[in-house]
């Protein structure tokens, strides 16, 4: 579904990520870890259209989108849900929701559907939907930052850090939900330091070092792998 | 005749031209954080582009200023894409300097198109009406009935339409917008669009009761900032409410106070209210 | 097109083409004249109608081939720099001037201006061509500056008189705010009082700073003045004039000279005078009738396709002066003679250069210009006598 | 008692995010705060930092009231901190951040830097010390030159607590100190904050990272909705039922 | 260290530039100039003390030059106070002023702050204007006297009145040098970077920045001083807007918050737009879009852009000599090459 061949991307004169190759099918939750700036998050701003690749394809469904613009690849199915959240702290939590669906803007009936879906996902987002999206607390964001990248209804989405900041208990939700919404049919794309959770879910990973893909393989494979463990999951 | 109710229409009246003017830096600021010099510059042309049609086509007073609007909000998005779009990532004293080059330019550009001389604008509604004793001319009721009508258009746009969520979405978070899939260039683009269609309108409803010359933006766009800042910088309401504090300020200052001090009453009065409210009366920003 | 005022062509090309060298050919030789004034920013209009004049006058003693001092033919250059209006911008505008293209005679159009040079110009030896009507430059006792415009004062009877006897004794006086305008009132109310007069108000405003006039002019009317003392520039003044009538003020004007009533009637848009019925003030150059005035406004409207103002008039007829003063002192280049043989030029002045009839500089170096006054009567500008 | 804070409430509009909280911190122990996200725990270190003002309640440090104390009084006292996102000099390099944090222990002037008197000589090189100093505590020397902005996230959270240390602490409050930073370099952390103690200052730190905490803390406080819902040594906590309700979940010690 | 010595010969050599120039150039206008620039440069260092190092932005600096000016304007011709004792009074006025007003300013921030002070600097410009029989009002101050000689040194003359001002220019250079090379320095960078931070390591930040302020406005006002003097004639336009304006220009030019931008942001500006006189009306056309295209091209200034370069041709080198060294050893160390000291300095 997705494959990035050979991508590099720099900011400036420095080359963040270097000649990288992912594949990721359709259905799957594929991993990607990484001790901080190992370039994780570049590649997902490369995947969205944030950050232009310097070399190599991004290929979706078969089509190259390296160089399109950011709209344009969340129109054509990919949604990320970045680092640091990126609400809309003003808006109520249901405008923040309307804003994710902005893509489908033209179908009003279709936003109510998954507006209400969102609801039933998080329950506690329905309880707060006139509050501002500033006034709740980190965890309860970070399920808005996702409520409101399904609202655009992707087919691949890519989660940055989801779990980062959370409490022990939400971060078992949180990763329940993305189990969930992945078996609703959404191909998922996952950037975790919680190497043990997200390897839990996912059906293989990618190991970032300083801009390099050190070791890939299934999670089992790499739940296995010794250097892994000790650098990713702690004795 | 009534001396204190005619000072508070004239008050109205003056307030209407810097809300609308406001509006349009208050928007550019509150969204693309960019506190605009050239806003003036923008007033100056709205008036002079839409004297010009009236003169050289001789068409209406009200396509004239249409024209204008769309000009002059061209010229506005021009100088975006031009300016600070390349600045996106600069820091805001360069929006600053940079902003002033483009306002010596324009004024120097006006000067060479137009010259230097004070023109004067005609207007359809010249005719002098009592209303409840009070001594207005048509052009003076039509400022404050346009002021009101495009400051509740802009809200009925901002907080109804899926465009005005763009943008005020853009406001609270560019990156969040990018996200979603905005479109950010073209939410930059209309923004500018919208600030230079209101500098033209405010400036060709506000000409015909002044005159038309190069230097016209000096005074407005530094009251405009004024009242901006009073307001609550990026707050659409603490623009509209800044500029007839301003308006009633100095009318009711120079009647009651004096005429010499009145700007600097009303400058005090900014500077009290940030000594005691930092952030202006609406502290908040993006809306 | 109509985009261009008529005015325009004094700001376009007219400049550009006058500012070149003009061509000498063999044997002559070039006399450098300074001007500094506001060429952008707000004054840029006022800069260039003062320019205008010494541009005029300059071509035709050009045209006419010249003039000669001791023997020698000279032609005129003009060198003009923007000064924003600022005086240490004039102040650097006429060291480079001095100091690079040797002018003898530098003009700003500025009190401002005026006073910077003045540090210096003894010491660098030029002559300062001061427009401006500010007493202090004259008065500090500078040997080398020559005030062109004419004093004021004897407007101030004539006008009083006039109008108090036509409309009434309460005067409500709201110039323009510049020092000009301070000088005019701190003349004009006493004598007004003097004459048993009342003043109602007194205000001014500022021309370049205001969004809107009419609250100022509410106030200026509140009580019922039976007279306005305005002025400033033509436009805004007239812009003045409109909104006192439409706050139903129904008496006199008194406008201070530096507003013109023939372009004032322009913003209008009006054929006739109708608006300024009642007004006092200076007779326009257009319809002056002084030996040089129609000749020079007919010359003046084929040029700049505009009506010449009283800046245009007075530098066109100082640069004679200067030129005629020049020959008597046998010199181009000594400042200090050419200084003391002003009086000589003025004496030497062609009648058909008259714009104005000066008659004398002063001892301090200011011109004593007779000027006429000029009412509006039925809608129709009528000369007023002045006594002497 | 050495820090404690007595009925401490913090009231943001309608929202209470700190509810009348009594806590006294272990002197020379490593003292934990967790609890739900939006808890209140960054706002009751605002709260002893100084950086709020209490709407309620007071903060005393030594028997001495510092409640209404501006942060830069209290910092001088000795009580350093750091920030969630970690809070940096980004512009500067690590050298310079880190002198800065001693500034507060120095008091030369302008005037001594235009004269370049003996006292600035003297304070000059003495805060310079004092960093590297710092520096080679929490292992930063090879980096000390480079911009604050380009060093890894890990680096930066040493900066932030060399920048703690800088200004010479009795205690020091950590907030997060080791959000997204991977488990190899978490136990880093801990091994530095337990140096930290073993230097006779007092450390209290917020975290989710529960198996750090419960390896490493002495004290626990758990918050929930502001108010202190459990106190006590981790077992107690990771024992307690409310605790597990509000917080921990059924994989607590994942 | 090839650089600092380097650095030292550039230095030494401007300053004897400096010096010499008055016999290189029989130009009064040339001189006259330059003697003006340097006033400018004074006032700018103020600026960038405040706006470069600390991070609040002042538009209220034509303000502080004017009442720098107008102090000892009415000191000197309507009390006819000794002109240095009037000198001192001025800056002590000019730094009371400041002091009063950074109180209340500085409790803002940011583009409050700017805007505050903006309308600031316009008070100080409608007093200055309204108040006649104070200042004169728009009549102006006319004769100023020239500094007094000091023993046997006189300054009526344009050379002598250029070096006096010339050493007051490196009294500030000389002055900011050594505050920004501080701890007190180091202060106000921090401040800049981060006032929470710097609050929180225990930095009186409201006393560190009252203090840059009212340095600042001395600096101005000092400017404002000299100005007077050598211009002797000051009217209300010297505490306009315009000024502020313009000094901001030549900082961000030259490059704010760097030690040399001043200088050389108020040289290249003054000179360009003398320079450009030829075009009269119209100048601004070609000097605006100039600006504008300084800015986006060269967002840190001269100064910054010469840094940025120099450090990319060390790197260059570096990289040459490394892959020439060992082809393929440690690249990742390419990536470290410090970039340090680019936005200060
Ligand atoms: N806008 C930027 N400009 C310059 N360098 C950047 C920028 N964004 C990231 N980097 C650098 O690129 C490298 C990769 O960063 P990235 O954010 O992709 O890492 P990451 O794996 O997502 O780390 P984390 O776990 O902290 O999210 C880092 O060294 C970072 O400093
Ligand atoms: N300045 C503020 N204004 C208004 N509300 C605030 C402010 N700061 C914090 N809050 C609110 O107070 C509550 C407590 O926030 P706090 O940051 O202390 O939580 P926390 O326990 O640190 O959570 P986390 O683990 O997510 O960092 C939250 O609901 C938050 O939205
Ligand atoms: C009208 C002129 C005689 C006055 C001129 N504006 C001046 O500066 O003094
Ligand atoms: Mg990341
Ligand atoms: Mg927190």
């Amino acid at each position: 579904m997705l494959e990035l061949k050979g991508l590099s991307v720099a900011y400036g004169s420095f080359t963040a990520i270097e000649s990288i190759d992912v594949l990721v099918q359709k259905g799957e939750i594929v991993v990607l870890l990484g001790s901080n700036g190992a370039g994780k998050s570049t590649t997902f701003k490369a995947i969205s259209g944030l950050e232009k690749p310097r070399q190599g394809e991004i290929l979706f469904e078969g089509k190259s989108i390296g160089g399109r613009s950011p709209g344009r690849i969340v129109e054509s199915g990919i949604v990320q849900c970045a680092e640091g959240r990126k609400l809309f702290p003003k808006m109520s939590v249901s405008e923040n929701l309307i804003m994710g669906a902005y893509v489908h803007r033209k179908n009003k009936k279709a936003i109510k559907h998954s507006i209400k879906h969102v609801y039933e996902l998080f329950p506690i987002l329905y309880e707060k939907k006139e509050n501002a999206a500033g006034s709740l607390s980190g965890g309860q964001q970070q399920m808005l930052a996702i409520g409101r990248a399904l609202m655009a209804k992707p087919k691949l989405m890519l989660l940055d850090e989801p779990s980062i900041g959370l409490a022990p208990l939400i971060v078992e939700q949180m990763f329940e939900v993305i189990q969930q919404i992945n078996e609703e049919g959404t191909t998922i794309l996952l950037a975790e330091q919680n190497a043990n959770a997200a390897l839990g879910i996912a059906s293989k990973g990618y190991v970032f070092e300083s801009g390099s893909i050190v070791v890939q393989g299934t999670s089992e494979e790499l739940l296995s792998d010794d250097s892994v463990r000790k650098a990713y999951i702690g004795a | 005749m009534d001396i204190l109710s005619q000072q508070l229409f004239n008050g109205l009246t003056i307030g209407s031209v810097y809300s609308l003017v406001a509006l349009g830096l208050t928007l550019v600021y509150g969204i693309l954080h960019i506190p605009n010099f050239a806003h003036g510059a923008m007033y100056m042309l709205g008036a002079y582009v839409t004297l010009t049609m009236m003169l050289l086509w001789g068409i209406h007073y009200w396509l004239a200023m249409a024209v204008s609007v769309l000009v002059v909000g061209l010229l506005s998005v021009l100088m975006e894409r031009l300016v600070f779009h390349p600045l996106r990532n600069a820091p805001p004293i360069h929006d600053k300097i940079a902003a002033i080059g483009i306002l010596l330019f324009l004024e120097a550009l006006a000067q060479l198109i137009w010259g230097a001389d004070y023109r004067s604008m005609g207007t359809p509604y010249g005719e002098v009406i009592n209303l409840f004793g009070l001594t207005v001319t048509m052009q003076r009721v039509l400022i404050n009935v346009g002021a009101v009508v495009v400051m509740l258009l802009l809200y009925l746009f901002l907080k109804k339409t899926m465009v005005g969520s763009t943008i005020i979405a853009m406001a609270q978070n560019r990156e969040g917008a990018h996200l979603v899939g905005i479109n950010t260039n073209k939410v930059a683009m209309l923004t500018f669009l919208i600030s230079g269609g209101l500098a033209a309108i405010a400036a060709s409803l506000a000409a015909p009761i002044n005159l038309v010359f190069p230097g016209m933006g000096h005074l407005v766009i530094l009251k405009a900032f004024v009242i901006i800042i009073l307001g609550g910088m990026g707050s659409i309401p603490g623009a509209i409410l800044g500029g007839y504090i301003l308006g009633f300020s100095e009318s009711l200052g120079a009647t009651y106070l004096s005429n010499d001090y009145k700007d600097i009453i009303a400058f005090l009065l900014l500077v009290i209210i940030l000594s005691f409210r930092p952030k202006g009366l609406f502290a908040r920003e993006g809306f | 097109g109509c985009i261009e005022n008529p005015s325009d062509e004094a700001s376009g090309e007219g400049t550009e083409k006058e500012t070149e060298t003009p061509s000498t050919e063999g044997g002559e030789k070039l006399v450098n004249i300074g001007f500094s004034g506001p060429l952008s920013g707000p004054a840029a209009y006022y800069g260039e109608r003062s320019f205008s004049g010494l541009e005029m006058a300059a071509e035709e003693i050009n045209k006419n081939g010249g003039f000669e001092v001791d023997g020698q033919t000279y032609k005129i250059n003009l060198v003009s720099l923007d000064d924003k209006y600022l005086p240490n911008e004039a102040a650097a505008n006429a060291k480079r001037l001095v100091q690079e293209h040797q002018t003898p005679i530098v003009y700003t159009p500025h009190s401002g201006g005026v006073k910077a040079m003045q540090v210096f110009n003894e010491q660098e030896k030029f002559l300062i061509g001061a427009y401006t009507s500010e007493p202090d430059v004259t008065e500090a006792g500078n040997s080398l500056t020559v005030r062109i415009p004419p004093r004021y004062d004897n407007y101030i009877e004539p006008f009083t008189n006039y109008t108090m006897e036509r409309f009434g004794k309460k005067l409500a006086a709201l110039p323009t705010s510049t020092q000009y305008g301070k000088d005019w009132s701190e003349t004009l109310l006493p004598y007004w009082k003097e004459q048993g007069g009342e003043v109602i108000y007194d205000s001014s405003i500022d021309f370049s700073k205001e969004t809107d006039f009419f609250t100022l002019v509410t106030n200026a009317l509140k009580e019922d003045p039976d007279v306005l003392f305005i002025g400033g520039p033509s436009e805004p003044t007239a812009k003045l004039v409109k909104q006192a009538r439409e706050l139903g003020f129904e008496g006199g004007f008194i406008i201070m000279d530096q507003a013109k009533l023939d372009e004032m009637k322009k913003v209008t848009k009006a054929d006739s005078y109708e608006l300024f019925e009642g007004s006092i003030g200076v007779m326009p150059l257009v319809n002056a009738d002084y030996p040089g005035t129609p000749q020079f406004v007919e010359n003046y409207q084929e040029k700049y396709e505009n009506d010449p103002g009283s800046e245009a008039g007075f530098h066109y007829i100082s640069l004679y002066v200067f030129v005629e003063a020049m020959k008597a002192a046998g010199t181009v280049d000594d400042s200090e003679a050419i200084r003391a043989h002003i009086q000589d030029g003025l004496d030497q002045l062609p009648k058909e250069k008259q714009v104005y009839v000066i008659d004398e500089v002063g001892k301090d170096g200011g011109f004593k210009a007779d000027r006429s006054v000029a009412a509006i009567e039925e809608g129709e500008i009528v000369p007023i006598k002045v006594g002497e | 008692m050495f820090l404690e804070t007595k009925a401490l409430t913090k009231q943001f509009g309608g929202l209470i995010a700190v509810n009348d909280v009594s806590f006294s911190l272990e002197k020379g122990k490593i003292n934990a705060i967790i609890g739900p996200n939006g808890a209140g725990k960054s706002t009751f270190f605002n709260l002893v930092s100084g950086s709020h003002s209490p709407t309620s309640g007071q903060v005393i440090f030594k028997d001495q009231n510092i409640t209404k104390l501006p942060p830069n009084k209290i910092a001088e006292l000795g009580i350093a901190r750091t920030f969630q996102t970690t809070n940096l000099f980004e512009q500067s390099t690590v050298l310079d951040n880190v002198i800065v944090g001693h500034r507060l222990r120095t008091n030369s002037t302008l005037l001594d830097a235009v004269l370049r008197t003996k006292r600035f000589k003297r304070e000059e090189s003495k805060c310079k010390e004092k960093a590297i100093e710092v520096l080679d505590f929490v292992g930063l020397t090879a980096v000390s030159d480079q911009l604050a902005s380009n060093i890894t996230q890990e680096e930066k959270k040493r900066v932030a607590f060399a920048l703690a240390l800088a200004t010479d602490p009795e205690v020091v409050f950590l907030d997060e100190p080791a959000a997204g930073i991977n488990p190899d370099e978490t136990e880093g952390l801990a091994e530095l904050m337990k140096k930290m103690v073993d230097r006779g200052i007092t450390v209290c730190l917020i975290e989710h990272k529960m198996q750090m905490i419960m390896k490493l803390a002495d004290k626990i406080m758990v918050l929930n909705y502001g108010e202190k819902i459990a106190e006590g040594t981790p077992e107690e906590i990771m024992n307690n039922q409310m605790v597990i309700e509000a917080y921990l979940g059924g994989s607590a010690s994942a | 260290m090839a650089a600092l010595v380097n650095r030292r010969t550039v230095i030494s050599g401007f300053i004897l530039l400096a010096l010499v120039f008055p016999f290189l150039t029989k130009n009064s206008y040339v001189l006259h100039i330059l003697t003006l620039a340097f006033i400018w440069m004074i006032a700018v260092y103020g600026l960038n003390l405040l706006a470069g190092y600390t991070g609040y932005l002042s538009l209220a600096h034509a303000g502080f030059f004017a009442i720098g000016a107008y102090s000892l304007g009415i000191l000197t011709v309507k009390v006819g106070m000794n002109y240095w004792l009037a000198f001192l009074s001025s800056l002590i006025i000019t730094c009371i002023l400041g002091l009063l007003i950074g109180l209340i300013a500085l409790r803002t921030k940011e583009h409050f702050f700017a805007i505050y002070t903006l309308c600031v600097g316009y008070i100080i410009y409608l007093v200055i204007d309204k108040w006649d029989g104070l200042t004169g009002g728009v009549r102006g101050l006319i004769g100023i006297p020239v500094p007094a000689g000091v023993g046997p040194l006189s300054f009526e003359e344009p050379q002598s009145q250029y070096y006096l001002i010339l050493f007051f220019l490196l009294l500030t250079v000389l002055m900011v040098y050594r505050i920004v090379h501080s701890l007190s320095g180091r202060t106000f960078i921090a401040i800049r970077n981060s006032e929470e931070l710097a609050k929180t390591l225990g930095i009186a930040t409201m006393k560190n920045k009252l203090m840059v302020f009212v340095l600042s406005t001395l600096f101005a006002g000092l400017a404002g001083v000299l100005y007077a003097s050598f211009i002797r004639f000051i009217g209300p336009d010297i505490g306009y807007i315009t000024i502020t304006f313009d000094l901001l220009m030549y900082l961000l030019v030259g490059g704010i918050g760097t030690l040399a931008g001043p200088i050389v942001g108020t040289i290249l500006i003054v000179w360009v737009s003398q320079s450009l006189q030829f075009l009269q009306d119209f100048r601004m056309l070609i000097f605006g879009p100039l600006l504008t295209l300084l800015i986006i091209f060269y967002p840190r200034g001269i100064i910054g852009a010469f840094y940025e370069w120099k450090i990319k041709r060390q790197e260059k080198k570096r990289m040459r000599a490394l892959i020439k060294k060992h082809k393929d050893a440690e690249f990742s160390d390419a990536n470290s090459v410090p970039d340090k000291k680019v936005k200060e300095g």
